[in-house]
Parts: structure tokens; C-alpha cells; sequence
């Protein structure tokens, strides 16, 4: 059930001159503000370009609100954390949850686009976008919650 | 996050502007506007998405879901997109083969209410 | 060395749904981000007018730019922390650094403007400005760090 | 954050606009572009802050500091400032005694010079 295992403490004590921390309600009006955060944290000492800032906004959108949807389906009070450590070329973002955890390799492969079956697929696009977006991301998730690693380069090499 | 909601009548159809962010928070938002349109009537709707700030997996599912429903009340949905960034959101999901985008409102409108195309048969 | 005691700690304990907590590197280049956060927080769900967003912006910054200082000075790598409580006609700010501390009642009281003796004060502007801009304002501080709490509410009642 | 500095000679004054914000992170940048102008003999600075986003009590200071450096050097600082935000400011902090705000660049500019004022004695 684990696919890669971030591990931003241990960098957090060797250096953590440039972590920045959030925690949020686990509510979607603090959406926004996630967003505004990181691609501002991303931009205090490099020079992200725009397409990479919106990259980084929305793959970091897209896994918060996973980690808000998890909270809310088990009625957790408790709130969402986003950690973001910025280096010269990027920026890498953590978003933790204690929600019920789930099983990422075993996410149902989305039918054809262009298919009747397409259409019935409201949901299911949020961890393939993420992926897509990011430069590299891990989910590492157990019962005791879900944890997305997101890491963006100031620039495409793609 | 706001969701900026603008509502214009273009007989036949109905234009749904977002001006803010469709994602979770204004998802809710975005629904009960087109189930309104629905009842009240308004089966073709275009969503203009010219001055949306952001978009996300759960704003691109509202839509299909809009879709979905209007399909089956017989209707359409439309979307107007211009920026790129957006298109390329809409490329990335393959949800450029459900959506046919257009450049403005204005191009939607003077091509009226589309045919029962070959993709209204499985849409 | 204490004047008013802040104690978000229990509050936190009994309705963490409106708050918002930041930990930012111990450098100058993290204001603004302070800033962004601390505004965009408190118009999550409230409506502060303008004037209240400026007060507020400007009054958890000269906070935190204290706490970065006090960080400076004896060269401290932690981060500093800034918790905002949120709710309908308020926002409570927290900012919270491990520096030396100081004895707020201590501190020297400006010349006259218009004085000579102004000009030398190219500092010390920056508590009494916090004080004034801030509905209520409390500085409790020790050897282990000083705790900053400023309350901005919606409107101003003045 | 971004002192958002443009400087402009309007002899015998020099001009500093502030289009960003001036705060502990960027006052470095500004007493430095007070201390460059002075050293290439210009002595009579204007400060434009009409498009300053923002500005606190070490930016204050650092205005108070430039003040310092040119009166020492038979120099003058002058303010323009027409945001009322920033006019408050100057007020909560009794600055409005130690600096004359005017309205904008061009005033100052048709004033010129100050003269040694009453004011000018013990600045
Ligand atoms: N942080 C998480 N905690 C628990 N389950 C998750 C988490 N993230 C994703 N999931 C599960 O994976 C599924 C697919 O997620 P996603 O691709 O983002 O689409 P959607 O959220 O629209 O369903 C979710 O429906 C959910 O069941
Ligand atoms: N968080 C803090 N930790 C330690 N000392 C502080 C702190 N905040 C203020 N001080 C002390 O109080 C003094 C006055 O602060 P302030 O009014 O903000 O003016 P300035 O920071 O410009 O000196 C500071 O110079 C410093 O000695």
C-alpha cells in the first residue's frame, strides 16, 4: 500500500531554512489559500515560470482536496497539513491527512475517453492529473492516513 | 474560493460564466445553477470558461456531470475556452474528446444549438 | 515580563475548525508570504472591510518581523510560527518565536516628534504602531521566546 | 518582496518611486540607492510613494535614516504620497511632524528646493 516513502522529516532537521508549514481546516474554502501559499513560497527566492506555478497549483489543489475529502468521509475534525521545502530549481511539497488511507496501485483504470462508460466518470481525474503535473509524486498511504510527496522544477525538462 | 457567476440569456441558450475558481468549494454552486437552468427550462447551455481563474479535477467532473445531465434532458452543453492553459487542462484529462471547445461565446451562439453529431449518439 | 498571557493552546484543543497555522523560515523574504496568509485567512468566511485587511497585514507583519529579528540576533535557525483563529467578527493572530525575549514595559518612550531626538529613532516605531492597529494586543515574554497575540476584528469600532 | 525601485532625475532633484513594498527585506536595497545618490552628489531626494503597496514601521525607519544622511550632507527628503492609507500611517506614528507630505511628484518638483525653514533648524 506504499508507493515511495516521502521523508521530509529527516530533511527538516538537517535543514530547515526553507520549509515552509501550513495547516488547514480540513474544509474546501481553505483551498484557495493552500494554493496561494505554495506558489508564493515557491516564488520568495526562485523564479518559478507561470506554467510551472499553475502546475504547481493545481497538482497541489488537486491533492489537498483528496486529503479534505478524506477527512470529511470519516468525520475528522482534524486539519490538513502542507509542507513545502524550496531549493534553487524547486519546490516539493508534502500533503499529509489522517483520513482512512487508501489503495493507490489499485485505483480503477478510467474507461477510453470517447466511450459511453467515460461519461459516468465524474471522478477518478484528480491522482492522474497530479501525476501528470508533477515533475515527481509519491503516495504513501496506510489506515493512519495518506501522505502525497509533489515535487516541481522551476522549469519543464519534459 | 468563489466561484463568479454570471448568468445570460442567449435564446436558445443559456451562458453560465465563471469569472472565479470551480473546484470543491463552488462546485455546489455550479450544480444547483444548471439544475435551476434545467427546471427551468433551459436545455442548451454554454459554459464560458474566457475569465476562470482555476479549474480542477472536481470543477472538469461538475462539467460531465452538467453533460450528463443535460444529455439527458435532451439538451447540450458547450464550452468556450480561449486560454491555452485551460485547453492544455482539457488535453491532459482526454477530456477534449468529450467537449468540443470553442474560442468565445460568440462563436457557440452563431453556430447555434449542434446536431445530433456522431458524438451526441454515445454522449 | 508578561503582559496578558495568550493562550490559544486550549482553545485549539476545543474547535480546531477555524484555524490556520504557518511556519515560516526565520528571514525578512517570508513577510510578505506572513502577509498574504494572515488576509487571505481572515476572508476565508468573514467580510473584513479594506481598512481592517491593511490593519491587520500591517500588524502581524511589524510582529513578525520582530520574531525574525529576535531569530537573527542569536543566530537561530527554527522557524517561526503564526496561527490565526478565525472566527465571524475576528481574527486572532498568534506569532510565536524562540528569541531572547525582552521586557515589553522596558521599552523606551519616544522623544517628541518634532524633537532633535526623533531623528535618531530610526527604530522602536514598531510596537506602538502594532498596538495601535490591533483591537486587542498582548506580549508575553521570557528568556524561551516571545508570544505575540493580536486580535483585528471585522469592522472598526473606534 | 520587491522594493519595486525606478529612479528619475528631475534636477536638481532626484527621484525615488516605490512601486512594491518597503519592509525589512527590501530596505536594504533602498538606504543603498540613498547612499549611491548621495555619493554621486545628488543631495535632494524625493520619495514617490503613490504606488507603494506597502510599508512599515522599518521602512519608516529607513525613511527616517535617508532624512539623516541628507541633512547631514546640506540635503533635503521630500515625501509624495497621496494614498490615504499611507497618510494615516504617517500620522499613527507622528511622522506626519518630521516629513510634509505632498500630493504627488509634480508638486514637488514646482516647489523646489526647500528653503532652511524653521523647520530645517533642528532636522
Ligand atoms: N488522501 C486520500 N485518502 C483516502 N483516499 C484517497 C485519497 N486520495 C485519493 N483517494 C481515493 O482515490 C480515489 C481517486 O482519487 P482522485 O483520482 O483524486 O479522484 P476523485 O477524488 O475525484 O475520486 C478517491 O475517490 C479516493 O477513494
Ligand atoms: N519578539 C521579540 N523578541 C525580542 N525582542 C523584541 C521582540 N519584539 C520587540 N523586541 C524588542 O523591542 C524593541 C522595540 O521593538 P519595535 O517597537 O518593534 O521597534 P524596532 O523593532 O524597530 O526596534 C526591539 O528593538 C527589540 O529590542
Amino acid at each position: 500500500m506504499t508507493e515511495g516513502v516521502p521523508n521530509m522529516d529527516k530533511k527538516d532537521k538537517k535543514d530547515n531554512k526553507d520549509l515552509v508549514t501550513l495547516e488547514i481546516p480540513a474544509r474546501p474554502e481553505f483551498l484557495g489559500l493552500v494554493r496561494a501559499v505554495v506558489a508564493a513560497a515557491a516564488n520568495v527566492e526562485s523564479d518559478f515560470r507561470d506554467d510551472r506555478d499553475e502546475d504547481l497549483r493545481l497538482a497541489v489543489s488537486e491533492a489537498t482536496t483528496n486529503a479534505i475529502e478524506a477527512h470529511q468521509l470519516i468525520g475528522l475534525d482534524n486539519r490538513i497539513s502542507v509542507q513545502a521545502a524550496m531549493s534553487d530549481d524547486r519546490i516539493e511539497v508534502v500533503v499529509r491527512d489522517q483520513g482512512p488511507g487508501f489503495d493507490p496501485a489499485a485505483l480503477e483504470a478510467m474507461p477510453e475517453p470517447g466511450t459511453p462508460e467515460r461519461l459516468f466518470f465524474e471522478n477518478g481525474l484528480g491522482i492522474p492529473l497530479m501525476r501528470e503535473l508533477a515533475d515527481e509524486s509519491d503516495i504513501s498511504s496506510s489506515s493512519d492516513g495518506t501522505t502525497v510527496r509533489l515535487v516541481i522544477y522551476t522549469r519543464r525538462y519534459l | 474560493m468563489d466561484l463568479g457567476l454570471m448568468i445570460e440569456r442567449r435564446p436558445p441558450m443559456l451562458v453560465l460564466s465563471i469569472g472565479g475558481d470551480l473546484e470543491m468549494s463552488s462546485v455546489p454552486q455550479f450544480r444547483d445553477a444548471v439544475i435551476d437552468a434545467i427546471s427551468a427550462g433551459e436545455h442548451h447551455l454554454v459554459v464560458d470558461l474566457s475569465a476562470t481563474d482555476f479549474i480542477d479535477s472536481t470543477g472538469l467532473g461538475a462539467l460531465i456531470g452538467a453533460l450528463k445531465r443535460l444529455r439527458s434532458a435532451d439538451g447540450s452543453l458547450q464550452v468556450a475556452c480561449a486560454q491555452p492553459r485551460l485547453q492544455e487542462l482539457f488535453k491532459l484529462t482526454d477530456l477534449d474528446k468529450v467537449f468540443v471547445l470553442h474560442q468565445s461565446v460568440e462563436e457557440v451562439v452563431a453556430a447555434g444549438i449542434p446536431n445530433s453529431s456522431k458524438r451526441s449518439e454515445w454522449l
